[in-house]
């Protein structure tokens, strides 16, 4: 048990750190935000440069072969400064599936490019009657002479505005909520029968919900075995949670080192008012809260990379739970200690606090997570 | 003691409900079935069709155009209106400045505005907050120099909500730099609209909406005629308000609209095969607050039955403020889950793709945040009860 | 609509509170609860006089005919001296179900002399397995020739180790958690085949574990129809759950009271802790939710008398609730800003800190009254 | 960064599990399935053995008597006592003094007491607190006068714990009225058996036991050679107590321990025809606070892990004692409710009323509201971190 930095991983957070500082901040998002396309492919591709993408891919797949832990350290240093290049979208979803599930030539072809930041893909998963169940597909794809048909509608799709190819989750068989029968496929944006209508989010990112109207592809855009792909959705769908975390830290930190400066320079009474003791132990309580939620990301992405799914379930859970409870504590205290300030669109602690809300409810808000770590196995056993 | 219904009193619900139905105009009712995304135009649409019923006002005193209405009938009334989800008036002209010049105004103020206001004719927005005065509102630096007949003023107010819209401003100014801060400012009326050298400037909040204004003033004149109360007594017309403002801000009804917001939303998301409503986790989470809202509204009522009409309550009200905001804020927090991923999308998304009725939601949720800001903080409430209430200010 | 204390409510309250300043105080209930007993017949019998136990039962059974709210002043007011005294165990539960169910003849000879404050009465039903549910009944009540034999264990029989006479719960008809088939009939004490466990409960004051063994009674014995009492039951415990609102509001009150002349009092740090803003906010937090249980507190007496079930019920559940919520904040907090002195023995908040916490908990927990609530009929429907 | 435990450790975790299974007593092993409610002579006996293992003081420095484990070992080690429910050990000689006296004690000093207090033969106290000096505990006003050799001390302290029991307790007393109130202070170590002048007065809690006393100083004497540190050092070595009395009240061993209790008593506790674990509001209700402690955990291990062996944490270990403590409070009550109206009963109701298990919860239970206040108060600890952590506390 270690959790201090490795010399490498400090290295990537000062570097990463430093291009925050630099190229990717809050002015930077806000102009971004403004776009069509919300994120910017240049910064996307040094990204992809300097190795960030691909840390936790494995070799074999032109990745670093580094940990989950790695990657969760470079998205928290992210978050500070809103990045909105699709990280979790490309690379922790639709990449870990290619991981997971791809074969050997589907690798090379397909992650490789992405995780070298030449393009980026989005995971089609969520519909409308989904919700978090990770296991709840309406969508069909249909065995043809040579290939599959899909159809269906996906919700949500992050990325989904942006990418040049899409992982598909539809059924090749079983019914609504069965384990068994999800297959995913490798699909064109521009597929023929595929329409998109983009969402422009309240946190300034972009999603959108893809119609899936007969759309053909052949038979070699499944990836992994056919019906076959619901552990790693569950699997990619965790570590998606576990990234969540880690970029909301980042926000999370910024925010309560941006209230405890305003506590420190803003006047009222005569007196700065971080010297009101009751705004003292507001202060108090969300610095306790911001620590168990790094303690909290840090158990997350450490589980991140664990094979039994029960243990990762259990502190995945556990951590996504405290950012919507402790988590979201900060967020609306940092705007409360701003006062008036703090909701105006002028002010970055407003961009923050919208961009932790909906990072609390991708992937499962805290009632999914609870709802879900009573229901593991473990729970009702007596400890022995 | 008792909550009953006299049969005066449901042959009155009967009266309003039919009424509300009969007067609201159907494009507002199209909104209101989408969570009342109402514009400003939509509100004082609706303040003049109530005002031609006499209903606009009903605790002003009758005299001056309010209804007779006992506590329970204009319990009902509200009532009612959350039901019917219709507009909310503006409080500046109705809920504020109104009362107080009804209290403290000269003849000639009370002829020249209160119809006005009344009527919906005229709009008026609030003036108090400046950059540096905030929670500190004392602390406030627009200068109302003395010029024989009118005051010049310079200097800047912020979070003028709505001021884009009104036609006057009531403002907090400081007529003297002596003695104690609060002794130096004064309470006056301005013509936002048609006096030189006063500028709006409306800013974006959170909720993605221009809802505030800087309002800037430089060299502008206002009569002294436009003075309510007596020069240096403003804090004294600040205080007055204040009651009116708190119990206004921490109102139920919003936060029972939410409530019926989220339930509604979660009835129409489906959630696996079952809807949203039947999942038992959300189900408790919506009883515990509605039951918390029940509490909160009984003891609105409490309140509202102890203070006899036309005044304001006493401090006792900093209490609703506190607990009305946090539940309306809970509210919008439930129905926002109620979404589940479709809470990141914003007003302007594609048709299809977000709740119609929570349209709005997002940007209300975000902008409520302001909720337990404005108005005196809830921080600063809690000052107030623990000074004027508890007598723990005095203590060394 | 009127929240106005009457003239004669405001006489009644001044003339409890004077009671319990000079008789029924903590420095009598510390004695009390080191009796066996742990009440004082005495003063019940006073109360039996002033009419207070009689004030809401009818005038036919030599009651005074009043409104609920009334009762709950009293309790109120007593809350305030920790009076023991089986006011809800006598009057609002068996009583109570005489009043609802019990024939003239029955009123006149059971009700009157308990309201006189001449002897006292209990109500045994909640069982092992029953928790909060009402209608939960497995003691049995089989029909003989000349009246019923009853069998079944009842536990935490509030008052059933003082009472002369226990109204017992029982089925003659139907299984575990039917609501039709539950009897109620009026037992001694000492009949044969009935024995007892006393326990001393947290708050010094004591129930019962009720064992029935064959007991038999007469026919007469039947309170109510045959199979019928459900629905009395339920309104007993509604307003049994009132009258803990009531009771404990008195307590509540008593400990915000006690809290603020601490803060008024106690020196550290060369200051009145009182001038300390993160406790001056506390406190203003207590006060508020003080207040809102005295709300909860009149809409729940006020409610106890409602005739419609669905009506009474949600409002006492929010009563309860908001007892179980914010009346919880207010008794831990009285504690905590008591600092060491508040859990001694010695100091009477924690005697009060004891009384509401077991309060928060007899006839529903907050829990409970939740899902109560949202299994109401009116909760799933649109308003209309 | 990880969390994965080697083959050595996994060893190291059987070696824990088998021993501690093996050397428990039978009749301390029945306690702990009734949800331990150990007595004082059970802890002690419990120390002995682990003491004869040499597992009494695991974070010492190995001269003294410590192991060499790494922090994953000494989590091991304090899961496995929290999984077996072993008596818990009085920290005041192990945790506190001891480490004290490692730290700033004379050899003469260590030589005395460390090893008789590894073995548990002589049992500690701490006098802090007085009746007018709790939170400003540099208020505090028992005299220690210079008579030479010794010190001759008068004056009370309360919140002894356990003070019937022990044999030394160590103190902070007044060397001097002059300069800042914390300078005056000096730590002295007494023994409270055999001194005249000093009276140990046992008062009842609101757990309905005599967990505290009163100890009364009348000219009692104290050697100059039982003193720790210098003369007026009394509050540096306060201090220095301080981070490891935090992370030892905050430890999250025992909120585990009520939550497991609280399970237990649920999945014995029939629910109409289920039992209560399976009842869907009490299940998550017990999740959440078991995600929320294993969250705290984790904080913990972070905590445990940055400081060296035999070294106090710094400042930031204040947010354990807080979220560790509400934490333990809120799994006692989450046991509690579990219990439904038997949470009314008292430890010695009769048997077959109360569930065997919780026979101790419901005195624990009200005892451990004293947890947010002792070891400074939650509240002071907010203001340990607003000032030395947030840099709040020079505003003005």
């Amino acid at each position: 048990m270690d959790f201090s930095l490795s010399k490498e991983q400090q290295m990537i957070v000062d570097s990463v750190a430093g291009f925050v500082k630099d190229e990717a901040n809050v002015e930077r998002f806000r102009e971004m935000r403004e776009t069509e396309q919300g994120w910017d492919p240049k910064i996307w591709a040094e990204m992809g440069e300097y190795g960030w993408l691909g840390i936790a891919a494995p070799e074999s797949a032109g990745g670093i072969g580094g940990s989950f832990v790695d990657l969760a350290l470079i998205l928290e240093q992210l978050g500070r400064g809103l990045s909105p290049e699709p990280i979790i979208a490309s690379v922790v979803l639709a990449g870990g599936l290619l991981e997971q599930l791809g074969s050997d030539e589907q690798q090379q072809e397909l992650l490789a490019p992405m995780i070298e930041g030449k393009t980026s893909y989005a995971f089609a998963h969520t519909e409308r009657q989904s919700r978090y169940n990770p296991t709840d597909v309406l969508s069909t794809a249909t065995k043809t002479e040579d290939g599959y048909t899909l159809s269906g509608e996906k919700t949500w799709v992050l990325n989904g505005h942006a990418a040049e190819k899409l992982v598909v989750s539809a059924r090749t068989s079983g019914s609504q909520l069965d384990r068994d029968g999800i297959s995913v496929f490798m699909v064109d944006a521009n597929a023929s029968g595929l329409s998109s209508k983009v969402v422009r989010g309240m946190d300034g990112q972009r999603t959108a919900f893809i119609s899936l109207d007969n759309v053909t592809v052949p038979a070699t855009a499944l990836i992994g075995e056919e019906g076959g792909a619901a552990g790693a959705i569950e699997w990619v769908l965790d570590r998606a949670a576990a990234a969540a975390c880690a970029e909301a830290q980042g926000c999370l930190q910024q925010m309560f080192e941006l209230t405890v400066s305003y506590l420190k320079e803003r006047e009222q009474f005569g007196s700065k008012i971080g010297s009101f003791q009751a705004l003292q132990h507001r202060a108090a309580d969300m610095f306790a809260e911001t620590e168990l939620c790094k303690s909290a990301m840090i158990l997350a992405a450490i589980r991140a990379d664990e094979t039994d799914a029960d243990t990762r379930a259990a502190d995945i859970s556990a951590a996504k739970a405290q950012l919507g409870t402790g988590g979201w504590f900060v967020d609306e205290n940092a705007i409360q200690l701003h006062g008036g300030i703090g909701i105006t669109d002028e002010h970055d602690i407003g961009l923050f606090f919208k961009r932790v809300r909906v990072l609390q409810g991708l992937f499962g808000d805290a009632d999914y997570h609870v709802d879900r770590f009573q229901g593991l196995e473990g729970f009702d056993q007596a400890r022995g | 003691m008792d909550m009953n219904f006299s049969a005066e009193d449901l042959a009155f619900r009967v009266e309003v409900r039919d009424y509300l139905d009969s007067a609201m105009p159907d494009h507002l009712k199209a909104k209101a079935t989408q969570g009342g995304g109402f514009s400003h135009d939509d509100e004082m649409e609706w303040h003049k069709i109530l005002a031609a019923k006499g209903w606009a006002a009903p605790r002003w005193p009758v005299e001056h155009g309010g209804t007779a209405w006992s506590v329970t009938q204009s319990f009902i009334f509200s009532e009612e209106c959350t039901r019917a989800n219709t507009p909310t008036l503006s409080p500046f002209g109705l809920g504020m400045v109104g009362p107080l010049m009804i209290q403290y105004g000269t003849p000639e103020q009370k002829e020249r505005f209160l119809p006005k206001i009344l009527a919906g004719e005229e709009v008026w927005c609030q003036g108090y907050s400046e950059p540096n005065a905030g929670s500190d509102l004392a602390s406030l630096q627009l200068r109302a120099d003395d010029a024989g007949d009118h005051y010049i003023l310079n200097g800047q107010k912020t979070w003028t909500s709505a001021a884009q819209y009104a036609d006057w401003i009531f403002v907090l100014a400081r007529t003297s730099g002596e003695g104690k801060k609060q002794e130096g400012i004064t309470f006056l009326l301005a013509d936002i609209k048609n006096t030189d050298g006063i500028d709006v400037k409306p800013f974006y909040t959170i909720g993605g909406t221009p809802a505030f204004s800087d309002t800037f003033f430089q060299n502008a004149k206002v009569p002294k005629a436009n003075r309510v109360g007596p020069e240096g007594g403003g804090w004294t017309m600040a205080k007055a308000l204040l009651g009116h403002e708190r119990t206004g801000i921490g109102g139920v009804g919003n936060a029972k609209r939410f409530i019926e917001l989220a339930k509604q939303i979660a009835r129409d998301t489906p959630n696996g095969t079952d809807s949203l409503l039947d999942d038992a986790t959300f189900r408790r989470r919506i009883a515990k607050l509605e039951m918390r809202i029940r509490t909160i509204e009984m003891a609105n009522l409490r309140t509202l039955a102890s203070a006899s009409h036309g005044q304001a309550p006493g401090p006792e009200s900093s209490i609703l403020k506190i607990v009305g905001t946090e539940a309306t804020q809970e509210a919008t927090e439930l129905a926002m889950d109620a979404l589940g991923q479709g809470a990141q999308g914003w007003f302007d998304a594609p048709e299809g793709t977000i709740h119609e009725s929570s349209r709005q939601l997002q940007s209300t949720f975000n902008y409520l945040r302001a909720a337990t800001i404005y108005g005196g903080s809830n921080e600063i409430q809690k000052n107030i009860i623990s000074k004027h209430i508890l007598g723990l200010g005095a203590l060394g």
